[in-house]
């Protein structure tokens, strides 16, 4: 794939499943998608998702237990093996993912890594789809972001408080009554 | 002479007995609470309305959609008592409505044009 | 691809055809999904504010528009979604992969096909698991004739509000034939599961190729009855041409995909460009137009279906010729064993409670899947810790960008056309609330 | 009777209710109604104003969600509503009398449907679509109200994901069934504020 290292505040690029993933520092998020859309070509926002990654690799969340080499049906003693995924540099990441409209419809997704309360700069410039993807991201996941032109919640009501998808966010419903006598 | 007046009084009547009908019974019959809800009172506005609606200006193009429409229809109304007595009248009331619908058909060029009928 | 490759300026290297619809940009400048109402009408009171409200007869579900009007002529809007707020992430986050795969068809209730495929995709992407052949060609010819019946319900319901209603009853008719399909090979109408991580659930059924044959041959004379019905009606094509026009340099610029993006003179389908399945084994034609309206829009959607009909027949020949093939991969860490099998071997009984009480697991890692979905890029994007449960899902809703278009394609044009515009832009609830 | 909110406080040993037949309908044997009315062909105004009600009971449309395109696919030509009169499907709550609530209600959907059903006009009934509508279905969640029947009386619930347009049918029928019988509406039974 084409080298990425020119991409303002370029951090790291990671191939994993056909997929490349550009990890992009906080600070120069815009900088790095005026960069993609107008030298690389990735002239279409796709999606902005943000992801909570608290409590991830703990103890009790088991990793994928099996040989490194993968899984084999008979090869006993595979067991055991709790691979703990790699830890994530912050709390929360935000990905963009980008496409390109040209032959072999090359795909990017740049990614940046963030705390809580950390604002990020809005791409709402960049890309006008990026306003209702931020928007449901600062909705439901909480990532402040710097410069958008009208951010308030979009899919909660808007008096609701909390940030519904966060992993601290209960899941809210109702206990389950198998028979009236509970 | 006051007889021949009998079936119209009929027919009055009954144009009074129907309507007074449907009003009692929808009354004497229905179901419904006596105290209207705040929600009976404000206006349907897909869910989410907040009150009564102040009264708001409407823009003079309607009224003016609404004048043409009168100039129109009652060119319709006219054309009964016509199409009525036709074969009475004969060829002098086929010439005379013609000429009528004439300058109507004149009129609705004209407006035509002028881009009236076009919001 | 055979369309010429317009460089207009260095950002602009996409697959145009024809010349733009109009120049400039209509995208509002303040925000792009909010149209402003003009300064000079700001302060009078000759707006009138009215709710296009969640419950309104031609929303196509629970979208509410706050639309200014000056007379008829609509000089602002804003749209307002989130009735349909459901929570599909913050669930399939509690659920186990096998159990989470039931909720991506509710996302998108009229695809839903293409819905639990993009999901099951990037399971399997993770899992990397190798797929039988007639599984693939199986979800090629569901996905298929669930873009015909998306379209189908496209058809009847903006047909329906924009007075045609005789186009209901006729595309409702042809969409029963098609849940019957659906119901002759999966057991249920509408949100199926027919598809798990790894094939199908159940091989098909013997009597369904007769029946999936009879469909195909006798769909087209039902998409040509259609086609005489409304395509020389002069109210149709007044309503519908030169109506909420959206040139290709916003149709991009906001992120639209799929239709909407083809009818604004994109040449752009994944089916072709990005193959997935076995698309790029059968052959079929993807319909662009350059007018940007309403009629453009609905123009593709009826050459889709007819390319989804051909795309189904091609499906049905390939299938009947795979007989006696599996339809599941045989991979005993994901997929259940087969029931005899249960009763001799004793591994395949701890992988049958293993995979049915705790789950099977999928390794860690991140992965976007994206497939073309009757409404346009239906994405998935999963995050997995290597446990039972998905650690994050998203889906990335065609509907949802489709809405954000609102704003630039009804500058002034009249309530009427309003209707006609988000009828086009065939977006449903679920799908842009998730 | 203490406190009416079930059939079976209505003397309904059943509550499967048949299609009445020719004969008085399981119904009227379990509430003891004489037969003389019956073969006199007699009846009483409030019943002839209840037949009435049943013949055109027109639903508001208020499709939510996948139960919405199953509700639309029951005024097709193949389950054709319009065989019980209620093909008239109305957008406004003013000339509705069923509201049918088909699909997932979000919190934020909430106030406008409990609006909604107060602008209706009595008398009117409410049916609960789908599981989602009836329990919250497989939504246990922050977004998701947990059955509708926490802001609205309803009348029927309607099992399955999304109802077969026949359950729906169905659902429709012992409604009728259960308004010719003498049932009150829901907010009648329940006491619930209109």
């Amino acid at each position: 794939m084409s080298d990425f290292s020119k991409m303002p505040g370029y951090v790291s690029t990671k191939e994993e499943h056909g997929e490349t993933t550009v990890v992009v520092d906080r600070a120069h998020v815009r900088d790095a998608c005026a960069y993609a859309r107008d030298e690389l070509g990735f002239n279409v926002l796709m999606d902005v998702v943000a992801t909570d990654y608290l409590g991830w690799a703990g103890k009790g969340v088991s990793g994928y237990i099996g040989t490194a080499s993968g899984r084999d049906l008979n090869a006993p003693m595979t067991q055991g093996l709790q691979a703990l995924p790699d830890v994530k540099p912050a709390r929360f990441s935000v990905s963009y993912h980008l496409l390109a409209l040209r032959q072999g419809a090359p795909r990017l997704r740049l990614q940046t890594w963030l705390e809580d309360g950390d604002p990020v700069d809005s791409v709402v410039p960049v890309w006008p789809a990026a306003d209702w993807f931020e928007r449901e991201q600062f909705d439901l996941m909480g990532i402040r972001f710097h410069g958008h032109p009208n951010l308030a919640r979009l899919l909660m009501d808007d008096d609701w408080e909390g940030h519904p998808l966060r992993k601290d966010y209960p899941i809210g419903g109702e206990p389950v009554r198998f028979s009236p006598a509970e | 002479m006051l007889s021949d007046w009998l079936p119209f009084l009929i027919y009055g009547l009954f144009a009074l007995a129907i309507p007074a009908s449907m009003i009692y019974f929808s009354f004497a019959l229905a179901t419904r609470p006596r105290r209207r809800t705040r929600a009976r009172v404000i206006p349907f506005e897909s869910g989410v309305s907040q009150g009564q609606m102040r009264p708001q200006r409407f823009t003079v193009s309607f009224y003016l959609t609404a004048m043409l429409f009168i100039v129109f229809d009652i060119e319709i109304v006219f054309l009964y008592p016509l199409a009525v007595q036709l074969h009475a009248l004969g060829w002098f009331g086929f010439v005379e409505f013609a000429f009528f619908v004439l300058i109507l058909v004149v009129a609705y060029v004209y407006i035509w044009r002028k881009g009236a009928l076009n919001w | 691809m055979s369309t010429t490759l317009r460089h207009v300026g260095r950002t602009r290297r996409w697959p145009v055809v024809g010349d733009a619809i109009y120049d400039g940009s209509r995208i509002p400048a303040r925000v792009p999904t909010v149209l402003d109402v003009p300064p000079h009408l700001r302060d009078t009171d000759d707006v009138l504010t009215v709710n296009f409200g969640p419950n309104h007869p031609s929303t196509h579900g629970v979208l509410r528009l706050i639309v200014d009007l000056d007379g008829e002529e609509v000089v602002g809007l804003s749209a307002v979604v989130g009735y349909l707020h459901t929570g599909f992430e913050k669930n399939m986050e509690q659920k186990t992969w096998w159990k989470a795969i039931t909720y991506p068809e509710r996302i998108d209730y009229v695809g839903y096909q293409n819905n639990e495929l993009v999901f099951v995709l990037a399971i399997e992407k993770l899992l990397d698991i190798e797929v039988p052949e007639k599984a693939t060609w199986t979800r090629m010819l569901l996905c298929e004739l669930n873009r015909i019946h998306s379209h189908l319900v496209f058809l009847g319901t903006s047909a329906l509000e924009l007075g045609a209603i005789s186009m209901f009853w006729y595309c409702f008719r042809e969409r029963e034939n098609i849940l019957d399909l659906f119901e002759l090979v999966a057991g249920q109408r509408m949100h199926t599961r027919y598809f798990q991580a790894g094939g199908l659930a159940e091989d098909i059924p013997i009597g369904f190729f007769p029946e999936a044959r009879k469909f195909v041959e006798n769909m087209p004379s039902s998409l040509d009855d259609y086609l005489t019905l409304l395509d020389r009606n002069k109210i149709w094509l007044e309503r519908t041409q030169g109506v909420g026009l959206l040139s290709s340099d916003d149709a991009i610029a906001l992120g639209q995909t799929g239709p909407v993006l083809r009818a604004s003179g994109v040449d752009w389908d994944l089916r072709r460009d990005q193959p997935y399945l076995a698309y790029e084994q059968v052959d079929f034609r993807v319909p662009v137009y350059t007018g940007g309206d309403v009629y453009d829009r609905y123009r593709v959607r009826m050459d889709e279906m007819a390319e989804s009909v051909k795309i189904a027949r091609q499906c049905v020949d390939r299938l009947e010729r795979m007989e006696g093939e599996p339809w599941i991969a045989d991979d005993r860490k994901v997929v259940l064993p087969p029931r005899e099998e249960l009763h001799t071997s004793m591994e395949s009984l701890i992988h049958h409670f293993k995979i049915v009480t705790e789950g099977y697991r999928v390794p860690a890692g991140e992965v976007y899947v994206a497939i073309e979905s009757p409404r346009g890029e239906s994405g998935c994007y999963v995050v997995s810790d290597g446990g039972p449960r998905p650690w994050r899902v998203h889906f990335r809703a065609p509907s949802f960008a489709a809405l954000q278009a609102t704003a630039t394609c009804s500058q002034n044009t009249l309530i009427a056309d309003l209707i006609a515009i988000v009828g086009s832009l065939d977006a449903v609830m679920g799908d842009t609330d998730r | 009777m203490s406190d009416p909110t079930r059939l079976r406080d209505y003397g309904l040993q059943s509550e499967r209710l048949l299609w009445p037949t020719k004969g008085p309908s399981r119904f009227e044997e379990e509430l003891g109604v004489e037969e003389l009315e019956q073969a006199l062909g007699i009846t009483t105004l409030e019943k002839a104003v209840r037949w009435a009600q049943t013949k055109s009971m027109w639903p508001d449309t208020f499709g939510l969600a996948c139960c919405a395109i199953e509700m639309m696919s029951i005024v097709g030509s193949r389950y054709d509503l319009a065989r019980f009169g209620m093909e008239a499907f109305r957008s406004s709550p003013r000339q509705a009398d069923l509201l049918i609530v088909s699909g997932r209600v979000a919190h934020k959907m909430a106030a406008p449907l409990r609006q909604i059903y107060d602008q209706m006009l009595e008398p009117k009934w409410v049916i609960a679509m789908g599981a989602c509508a009836s329990s919250g279905g497989m939504f246990n969640n922050y977004a998701i109200l947990q059955g509708v029947d926490r802001i609205v009386p309803v009348d029927i619930y309607i099992p399955f994901c999304p109802p077969r347009p026949e359950a729906l049918m169905e659902g429709i029928i012992r409604l009728h069934e259960a308004h010719l019988a003498g049932i009150p509406p829901a907010y009648e039974r329940k006491q619930v504020a209109t």
